[in-house]
């Protein structure tokens, strides 16, 4: 039977998500399925996010928009599976996809149903916090952005239907079955929360300040139930001081699972410190066991948390919770450091529940006959964390395992990379590649301009009189044809704008509707349909920056719309045709060390047809595994070693490299040349590659000057060491009486600040065997923490049960080890009992890994990609972008990136080459069309625009002889900062640059407010204040329309000529807008914003301005009730100071003969 | 000097108001304290006519329609009934209950419609003047009298009871019937919250105060009231006035 | 190159006040810190708001000139605006400033920077550092490339001076290198601590004053002694 | 080693082998120098101090110029002065000038010191010459003295200066090579003898002075006897790479308590008495120093009990 060219992922979550998008950018057809309203998952559901502190909705909301746009992804929301049957590769499936009982295609999500509904419910989204309406959409932004009925609320009085102008309710949809043929499936259904109501210990739902971490989640959020202020449920009042406890429902065989769930120790610190950084006055304590903070930078962060915000962490479990009537208070009791029980009183408790697996697994493991493990999580094996026990079906993130953000999004990339290998014959089969019309030739004719103005509903046409800004644009210069239209972006629409185009041959396309960026390419692809190059478009928002802020003032509403459409006129003008870089891709790829990691990703690569170079620094394959016997699931390490050397040394598409040394890179994504000398008679080698795997891996921590005695007596030895005795020479445990072992050797400490992540479970492991072999030897465990996270602490109780004893010192007093007469006695100072001896025969250091900082370094300035301060490579992004490099093409894995076990390392490896398939599966990888470009006769060569650069793409290439900078298409990414830096003027940044935004700017500032009102021109960036500012609209946070907005990628990429520009040409007031230091999506283009900013606000009050008149304020993309306060405060202050003239002194006329 | 009470009577054209004139033809005598408006139906007396009434100091309103079945507008006085036990339900939440009375009187009925007048008359003077007229407690009177108000001018409510004859009779737009029952429970729920959302409103209108606060004034457990502050952000009626410590008042940022 | 600092808005709006017209001319030239066309455009644009706010108006022209400082390439790029303004604002160093004046001697031109001293751009640490005095008799042979001119608060030519501790001059605070020490350090480690202790006698400091010239193609110059007969 | 005859009263002891001792007299911005000579007359009448240095513009001050009060000194009071000339605030013309107009009023010694910068001073504004630095001051003197001409070569007419030139050397400088090998420059040109900077740590001074002793060339150890607490806090405060001795300092800061005044400067002249006293013996009996250059400036009355048996 032939292959199917198609996937089904099964969860919209973040994993679902991540391995649709891999898979449709390697040529496969791909069906996403979500059983709720809309892709997102929890992730949609949380504040903020660690270690970066990241906005959820920020980093997230962007990945949302482009699957739910990408032409390859079909979206099925409300839809579960029913039936599966035919074997890998084509597999034929049932969905049942019950009814919203409303058209997906009609609904433009104007929402105007949900304020008429008479029902209210419980908004699950909000963990019940708050009411929603029987037809509701599940979060603002919702992709697809559809409302649907809830059946069970919903009483049917049909006042929806009448208020639907796009009449996309039709209460008779029926739920429809559908069937699809696709070559394999993907799982990725998430997890539930351990429901703490099952046992009476904490009381939840019984006393009323006691809430799950999800639901203080909620709490926390800048778009949850109190807006961002932490309010507790009983009355209302911010709890000062609140308990946070750890391990609900996990590590707790009695009364939840054995497992655990890996998180929820992290998550905790985070909620914590979001909450003191929302309010001085929290004071948060933290009641746990052993802080899990396994993952990269996280020890910083639990340490951060504690200096900085305060943060007090109690290592004691809570036994129970009592109410206090009056207050609503809680009182808590627990045993102190000294060992004595004390009780305190809190205002608010926090249960951090864990994650049990999600509920309907079981039922659906009946229907796909796939085994589950004993906690009912998807089975799957160490060395191939996403495979199930039937081929074709894969796993990622929580459904196997509960794990963290970035190792979902691994899974996901490794899942998406499994199907690559078994589909790999039949890619690009099934997807569409749409046929385009050639593009018409608009260059040298004057603008011929189509302006487009949208009712949408009632949402602009209720508030602005869309008639009168018609009038209005049609008698603008260059502006030929206006028309308004009820629903620009519905599908009748479209083909009327082609019609328009063809019928008055427009050159330039003017739609003033909502926000630019869920709805500009929609546009854009429209008017390239009709042959006009899709950069002769501008989006004017007059919805949720306009009509859903003003809605009190329909008058100066009309005139800003207008304004804000004279202004996308003004740019349209000056708009070019922008062609986008396309470059060959070599079908080769590079994989740099040849671990365990390095070679898992050279024979998934080769697998799926490409040809590999691996690259290796020492003389054999095996890397760090090779001293690694069996994992802690007891599968045996080495014969799975052997295996895969074999197989890589076999696979005729893989050309091995062993002790090679790199002596340059260089090239970019696509067409890489790499010289190497290799061998051990340093043969010279040369090739071509299209993407680079770096997964140099890294090495055991080396005790120094005789820590612990080691080096001095032979008796104290590496955890490897004794692994290496324990399964090759046992007979040595036999006479052994007593074994101790010391953890966190070389890691958490000043040196390296992490946690080196898998020497828990390796002492373990090696505590078990050799009690098998020697049942009567005693074993004791001196720790900091256990950190056996995930599935692995059934290995620790077990440990425990077998009689291995574990005894806790603090961070700052670590055992001591001293010869008295020739044995080896270890002194620990227990925090409740003193301090006291062990004598042991044997000593095991569990050392951690360190970053081949060396290695590293040489490779990190050859690539030109950074590495963090304890000489990790440093990914794209902590969270969502774990396997990449900022640079285009380069992709990590393995412990090159982090401490990491084998199995994740495996599932790393297998997610860069997933990640790398994206662009080698392409013949040609096409890039933005929105780049910046080098004039060369003004370049002066000063190399400015080099420092601002974060992506090395443009700079004078001096070692070429070159004076002049250069652009490299396919590394820009158009912030624009490197054209506000070029002291030449010589850089232009195609569609936002000088020639765009200057007009606009005379415009915004000239805007035709009759009575005397402020003008304000405001620069937004794109993704972060922009987007705070239709946050804004969407929950109609009102504020004073004496705005104008001009949106710039980068609040980096606004030079400082067009503030002054601003000020000119009458602007009253000058706001620029960014994302907060640290959020910017160009890494750092904020930066530089903060200093030019600054230059100017030194520079004004000299000036004779007042310098009040000018803000500079970072907004995120969830704060939309900030920006509303900031420029209501702005245009109050601005009220006082009144007009710019007033900062005039009276005319002096000075003559000069 | 005896009571002497204040009644409002709305009379439909068709039936009672023609009831009304055949007492006056055949010279059936009834007390002087009823002053009448003409509607053309019973439906059209909207609740919010008779809460303004009250607040106005009237002590009695009288509806009278014509009996179920001839109504001129075939269910008009069927609305009216629904119409005017939301009402009384409303007003024994804030208790001001028993002072209104829906009746039925055919065009032949002088007589009843006499008696009808003299027993709720006498009704009245027992019961005594309108709360709203006693200095003490007028201000509280007043206050919930306009949360019943603005809970009534509310369009969920109107929503709510304008379709529930339609949706309990003749079915909804799945052609289901809602059981009557079932659709009072939901229409209990909806008044409950909506009065006690308009009562928190009416108490922060021009000061803002503390959940705890406006719990005590309006006798709902805090965390009720903190349900229904959540549901008037939510519906952009009620922002945060200032956080003192850890203690943030509410207060109403529109007019209703 | 040359390392220039801006001077306060204030001083240059002083200096143009008279004028209504003016033309501000950047300096692509040593381009460190470069003051180029945009310079140029934002200065314009600050003077002419405050033109505005003194309740005058203000009309200018940004351009750019390749090198200020050569005569030719500066008149034929200003020559066709010269006639349309009243006054020139220069961001160039010194020389250009000078140049200007001299080419155009019909109209004044304003320096908008204060010229520091002769710069090397050190990435590392984000400093433009002074290597150089341009004192016409070089000793970094002698001073394993340290330069005591630019790098002793005395200049002296046998340091170091009493001042130094731990390395430190004691002028300024003890915040900057003593260059003898540094000197000392460089030839220990090249063990030439026998160019350090050689006596080396007062110096010609003829060559250090104004005002000195070089002929462009012969090697006469005014470095040796001012011959009093002959004059170039 | 230039052998330069021993034409101040200074040197001939020094070459005669006697432990000398000079002062210090610090003209600040005076127009009666009486207090000058008044503390010229406590030095002579010790009969231990030689000759005693007459500052040039210390810390970059504007002060009476040195030549005057020199000659007032040795005219007089009748004893012996060392004439201190920075190089800061003279070029060499100038220089030539004065050494020639202080060698007619007949002045013996000359110390070439390079001064203190005048950014300093109380005229940071001023334009510091430095035409010459300290090394070639000497190399000029030596001209004059030795060869009786000018630096470009010129004869001097009427004969040729007689003055003895001696150059500074601190024992504190950290690195001390450089210091080392610049003292063996100025010996190369011709300096006569050394005064060294204050030095309160006897250890480090005799190390200093058994690294000198290479260019055997009579060296005059710096001694800086404390007046008040107030004087010991500035030193070790303000001046890097001093520091005073911890029980020295505290010694001093006891006696800011005691409310007597004549107690008081007991108590104090006892503290440096026991400091000094076996210091300058420790220096005498193992060095081959030539003497103690004694800056107590204005504490006159500290020189009797200090030097009675020396």
């Amino acid at each position: 039977m032939e292959k199917v060219g198609s996937v089904l992922v099964v969860g919209g979550g973040i994993a679902g998500i991540q391995a649709s998008m891999d898979l449709a950018d390697s040529g496969f057809k791909v069906y996403l399925t979500e059983s709720s309203m809309s892709i997102g998952g929890v992730m949609s559901q949380l504040d903020k996010t660690f270690p970066t502190n990241d906005c959820s909705i920020c980093i997230l909301a962007p990945k949302l928009v482009a699957a739910g746009r990408h032409e390859n992804i079909t979206l099925l929301i409300n839809t579960t599976l029913e039936k599966l049957d035919g074997n890998p590769g084509n597999f034929t499936v049932e969905l049942l996809q019950k009814t919203l009982l409303l058209d997906q295609e009609k609904c433009t999500g104007c929402g105007v149903c949900a304020q008429e509904c008479p029902v209210e419910a419980i908004d699950f989204f909000n963990e019940g916090l708050s009411n929603r309406s029987a037809i509701s959409v599940k979060f603002p932004q919702a992709v697809p952005l559809v409302f649907s009925i809830d059946q069970e609320l919903c009483i049917g009085c049909g006042f929806c239907k009448g208020v639907c102008k796009a009449k996309a309710i039709d209460y008779t949809l029926e739920d429809k079955f559908t069937t699809l043929n696709v070559g394999a499936i993907v799982l990725a259904l998430g997890f539930d929360e351990y429901d703490p109501s099952l046992t009476q210990q904490y009381g939840y739902s019984k006393y009323l300040n006691v809430v799950t971490s999800i639901e203080f989640e909620r709490i926390l959020s800048a778009s949850g139930p109190h807006l961002g202020l932490i309010l507790r449920p009983s009355d209302g009042i911010i709890p000062r001081k609140i308990a946070f406890l750890q391990c609900v429902g996990s590590r707790d065989r009695k009364r939840g699972v054995e497992y655990c769930s890996s998180v929820c120790c992290m998550y905790t610190a985070k909620e914590a410190v979001i909450a003191k950084e929302h309010m001085e006055i929290i004071e948060p304590t933290i009641f746990s066991m052993d802080v899990r903070a396994v993952g990269k930078d996280f020890d910083k962060y639990i340490e951060r948390a504690q200096d900085e915000y305060g943060i007090r962490y109690i290592r004691s479990r809570i036994s129970d919770i009592k109410e206090i009537h009056e207050t609503k208070d809680l009182l808590l009791h627990f045993e102190n450091e000294e060992g004595k029980v004390v009780s305190e009183i809190f205002n608010l408790v926090v249960l951090a529940v864990g994650a049990l697996p999600n509920h309907s697994t079981k039922e659906l493991a009946k229907k796909l006959n796939i085994e589950l493990n004993s906690y009912d999580f998807c089975k799957t094996k160490p060395f191939c964390p996403v495979e199930t026990s039937r081929e074709g079906i894969y796993v990622c993130g929580m459904i196997s395992e509960p794990k963290d953000i970035p190792e979902t999004v691994v899974e996901a990339s490794a899942a998406a990379g499994a199907v690559s290998i078994l589909l790999s014959d039949v890619r690009n089969t099934l997807i569409t590649q749409k046929q385009l019309p050639k593009e018409i030739d608009t260059s040298g004719e004057p603008p011929r301009i189509g302006v487009f103005i949208c009712h949408c509903g009632i949402n602009i046409g209720g508030v602005v009189d869309v008639p009168e800004v018609v009038e209005y644009a049609i008698q603008l210069p260059d502006v030929i044809y206006a028309e308004r239209n009820l629903y620009t972006c519905s599908a009748d629409t479209q083909t009327n704008i082609k019609e328009q185009i063809k019928e008055k041959n427009l050159n330039r396309v003017i739609v003033a509707s909502c926000t630019p960026r869920t709805h500009e390419p929609l546009f854009q692809a429209t008017i390239r349909e009709a042959g006009l190059n899709k950069y002769l478009f501008d989006l004017a928002n007059i919805r949720d920056q306009c009509s859903w802020v003003h809605m009190h003032e329909p008058e100066a509403a009309t005139e800003k719309a207008k304004d804000l459409v004279r202004m996308a006129v003004a740019k349209a003008r000056k708009l070019v045709p922008l062609q986008e870089q396309q470059v060959e891709v070599i079908h080769k790829g590079m994989v740099i060390g040849g671990g365990v990691a390095g070679m898992t990703a050279a024979l998934n690569l080769a697998n799926q047809g490409f040809e590999v170079f691996l690259v290796e620094k020492s003389e054999n394959l095996g890397g760090f595994s090779n001293n690694i016997y069996q994992t802690i699931e007891n599968y045996d390490v080495q014969e799975f070693l052997k295996d895969l050397i074999n197989k890589v040394n076999g696979h005729k598409l893989i050309n091995v490299f062993l002790n090679a040394r790199i002596s340059s890179i260089g090239g970019y994504v696509c067409n890489f040349t790499t010289k190497i000398t290799h061998g051990t008679d340093k043969q010279k080698k040369e090739f071509q590659h299209g993407i680079i795997i770096v997964a140099t891996g890294a090495h055991e921590y080396q005790p120094k000057n005789s820590e612990f005695l080691f080096g001095k007596d032979k008796r104290v030895i590496l955890q490897s060491e004794l692994e290496k005795i324990l399964f090759t020479e046992e007979e040595k445990i036999n006479d052994l009486k007593s074994i101790v072992m010391i953890q966190c050797v070389g890691s958490r400490n000043e040196e390296n600040p992490y946690c080196s992540r898998m020497c828990c479970s390796e002492a373990i492991k090696n505590a078990l065997k050799a009690k098998e072999i020697n049942p009567n030897l005693n074993i004791t465990v001196l720790y900091r923490d256990i950190r056996t996270y995930g599935f692995k602490e059934k290995y620790y109780n077990l440990a425990r049960e077998k009689g291995i004893i574990f005894l806790r010192f603090k961070d700052d007093k670590p055992p001591e080890i001293k010869l008295d007469n020739g044995k080896l006695g270890i002194y620990i100072d227990k925090p409740d009992i003193g301090n006291i001896k062990i004598n042991a025969d044997l000593v095991a250091l569990s050392a951690g890994i360190v970053a081949d900082g060396e290695t590293n370094e040489n490779l990190a300035k050859m690539l030109k990609v950074p590495i963090n301060d304890d000489k990790f490579f440093l990914e794209a992004h902590v969270k969502l972008r774990p396997s990449d490099f900022a640079t285009e093409g380069i992709f990590l894995c393995g412990t090159a990136r982090g401490t990491a076990t084998i199995s994740e390392s495996i599932a790393q490896a297998m997610s860069a080459a997933s990640r790398a398939t994206t662009i080698l599966s392409k013949d040609i990888l096409i890039t933005e069309g929105i780049i910046s470009k080098v004039d060369p006769a003004l370049c002066i060569g000063c190399n400015r625009c080099a420092e601002v650069c974060n992506y090395g793409a443009i700079g004078v290439k001096y070692e070429e002889g070159l004076m002049i900078s250069e652009v490299n298409p396919l590394l820009c990414k158009g912030c624009g900062d490197c054209a506000a830096e070029c002291p030449a003027e010589a850089i232009t940044m195609s569609h936002f640059g000088r020639i765009q935004i200057e007009p606009m700017i005379t415009e915004a500032a000239k805007a035709t407010v009759s009575d005397g009102q402020l003008r304000i021109v405001a620069f937004l960036c794109n993704w972060c204040s922009y987007a705070g500012a239709d946050l804004a609209g969407v929950s109609r946070y009102q504020y004073p329309p004496n705005i104008r907005t001009i949106r710039v990628m980068c609040s980096g990429g606004i030079p400082k000529s067009f503030i002054l520009q601003a000020f000119l040409n009458g602007a009253d007031g000058v706001f620029v807008g960014g994302c907060h230091l640290g959020d910017c999506h160009y890494i750092a283009g904020n930066q530089d914003a903060l200093r030019r900013t600054n230059e100017i606000e030194n520079v004004l009050g000299s000036l004779g301005i007042n310098p009040e008149r000018f803000m500079r304020r970072w907004i995120s993309a969830s704060e939309g009730k900030l920006f509303a306060e900031t420029i209501t405060g702005f245009t109050e202050k601005l009220k006082k100071l009144g007009p710019i003239e007033n900062d005039y002194k009276k005319k002096e006329i000075i003559i000069i003969e | 000097m005896v009571f002497e009470p204040k009644i409002l009577g709305f009379l439909c054209n068709w039936c009672s108001y023609a009831g009304a004139d055949l007492a006056g033809v055949s010279r059936i005598q009834y007390p002087t304290n009823v002053r009448v408006i003409r509607v053309m139906c019973s439906g059209r007396v909207d609740p919010v006519f008779i809460a303004e009434a009250f607040m106005n100091g009237i002590d009695g309103v009288l509806v009278l329609g014509c009996h179920l079945g001839d109504c001129h507008y075939i269910n008009g006085n069927y609305e009216a009934e629904l119409k005017m036990k939301m009402l009384s339900k409303t007003l024994s939440m804030i208790n001001f209950s028993d002072r209104v009375r829906l009746d039925w009187v055919s065009a032949a009925e002088g007589a009843r419609f006499a008696q009808i007048v003299s027993d709720f008359t006498e009704h009245i003077r027992k019961l005594g003047p309108s709360p709203v007229k006693n200095k003490k407690v007028k201000k509280e009177i007043i206050d919930n009298l306009n949360a019943v108000k603005f809970a009534l001018c509310d369009t969920r409510l109107r929503a709510l009871v304008a379709r529930q004859r339609e949706l309990t009779t003749d079915g909804n737009v799945y052609g289901e019937i809602i059981p009557t029952e079932e659709f009072e429970e939901i229409l209990d729920n909806a008044i409950e919250n909506e009065i006690i959302r308009h009562k928190i409103l009416e108490k922060i209108k021009n000061k803002g105060k503390s959940v705890p606060d406006i719990a005590k004034e309006i006798e709902i457990e805090p965390h009720k009231v903190l349900r229904h502050i959540v549901t008037l952000r939510a519906r952009g009626l009620v922002d945060v006035d200032q956080i003192n410590e850890e203690i943030p008042t509410f207060i109403s940022i529109k007019e209703v | 190159m040359i390392i220039t600092k801006q001077k306060d808005i204030e001083e240059i709006y002083e200096m143009t006040k008279p004028y209504s017209k003016i033309l501000v001319a950047g300096c692509d030239g040593c381009c460190q810190p470069p003051r180029s066309i945009n310079e140029a455009k934002v200065l314009a644009q600050m003077l002419e708001l405050k033109a505005r706010s003194e309740g005058r108006d203000l009309k200018w022209k940004a351009i750019t000139v390749l090198r200020q400082c050569d005569d030719r390439i500066a008149a034929t790029t200003l020559r066709p605006f010269i006639e349309e303004y009243d006054a020139i604002v220069s961001l160039a160093c010194g020389l250009g400033v000078g140049m200007l004046n001299r080419i155009f001697p019909t109209i004044l031109t304003f320096p908008a920077q204060n010229s520091m001293f002769g710069g090397a751009e050190n990435n590392g640490e984000n400093y433009f550092v002074e290597y150089c005095e341009t004192c016409g008799d070089c000793l970094l042979g002698v001073t394993g490339g340290i330069c005591p001119m630019a790098g002793c608060a005395k200049n002296l030519s046998n340091g170091p001076c009493g001042g130094q501790v731990e390395g430190k001059c004691e002028v300024g605070g003890y915040i900057h290198d003593c260059a003898w020490v540094k000197i000392w350090e460089r030839l220990k480690k090249f063990n030439r601590l026998d160019l350090f202790t050689i006596y080396r006698p007062p110096r010609n400091y003829y060559l250090w004053s104004s005002p000195r010239y070089i002929h462009i193609y012969e090697p006469i110059s005014n470095e040796e002694e001012p011959k009093k007969e002959e004059k170039i | 080693m230039v052998n330069r005859p021993a034409f101040s009263n200074l040197l001939k002891t020094i070459r005669e082998g006697k432990f000398v001792f000079t002062g210090e007299l610090e003209p600040e911005k005076d127009f009666d120098l009486n207090h000058v000579l008044h503390s010229a007359e406590e030095m002579k009448k010790t009969g231990k101090i030689v000759a005693a240095n007459v500052t040039d513009g210390p810390q970059g001050d504007a002060y009476t110029c040195s030549m005057v009060p020199c000659y007032l000194v040795q005219e007089k009071v009748g004893l012996e002065a060392i004439w201190q000339m920075t190089v800061r605030d003279r070029n060499r013309i100038a220089l030539f000038g004065d050494i020639l107009g202080g060698a007619i009023l007949g002045l013996k010694n000359l110390l070439a010191l390079t001064g203190d910068h005048s950014a300093l001073g109380d005229h940071q504004n001023a334009r510091a010459v430095y035409d010459l630095d300290s090394t070639q001051l000497i190399d000029l003197v030596s001209k004059m003295v030795d060869d009786g001409t000018d630096l470009e070569g010129n004869e001097i007419k009427g004969g040729k200066p007689q003055l003895n030139v001696g150059c500074a050397a601190n024992p504190n400088s950290n690195p001390r090579e450089p210091e080392i090998l610049k003292v063996g420059r100025k010996v190369e040109v011709g300096a006569d003898f050394i005064q060294t900077q204050t030095s309160f740590d006897v250890d480090d001074a005799k190390e200093f002075l058994k690294e000198l002793e290479r260019y055997n060339i009579p060296v005059l150890l710096g001694l800086f006897p404390i007046k008040n607490y107030g004087i010991a806090w500035y030193f070790n405060e303000y001046i890097p790479g001093v520091s005073v001795p911890k029980d020295f300092l505290d010694a001093l800061k006891k006696t800011k308590k005691i409310k007597d005044k004549k107690e008081k400067y007991a108590t104090i002249d006892k503290i440096n008495l026991d400091f000094y006293e076996p210091f300058i013996k420790e220096i005498k009996k193992t060095t081959k120093a030539a003497g103690i250059h004694c800056m107590a400036v204005h504490y006159e009355r500290l020189f009797e009990p200090l030097f009675k048996d020396f």
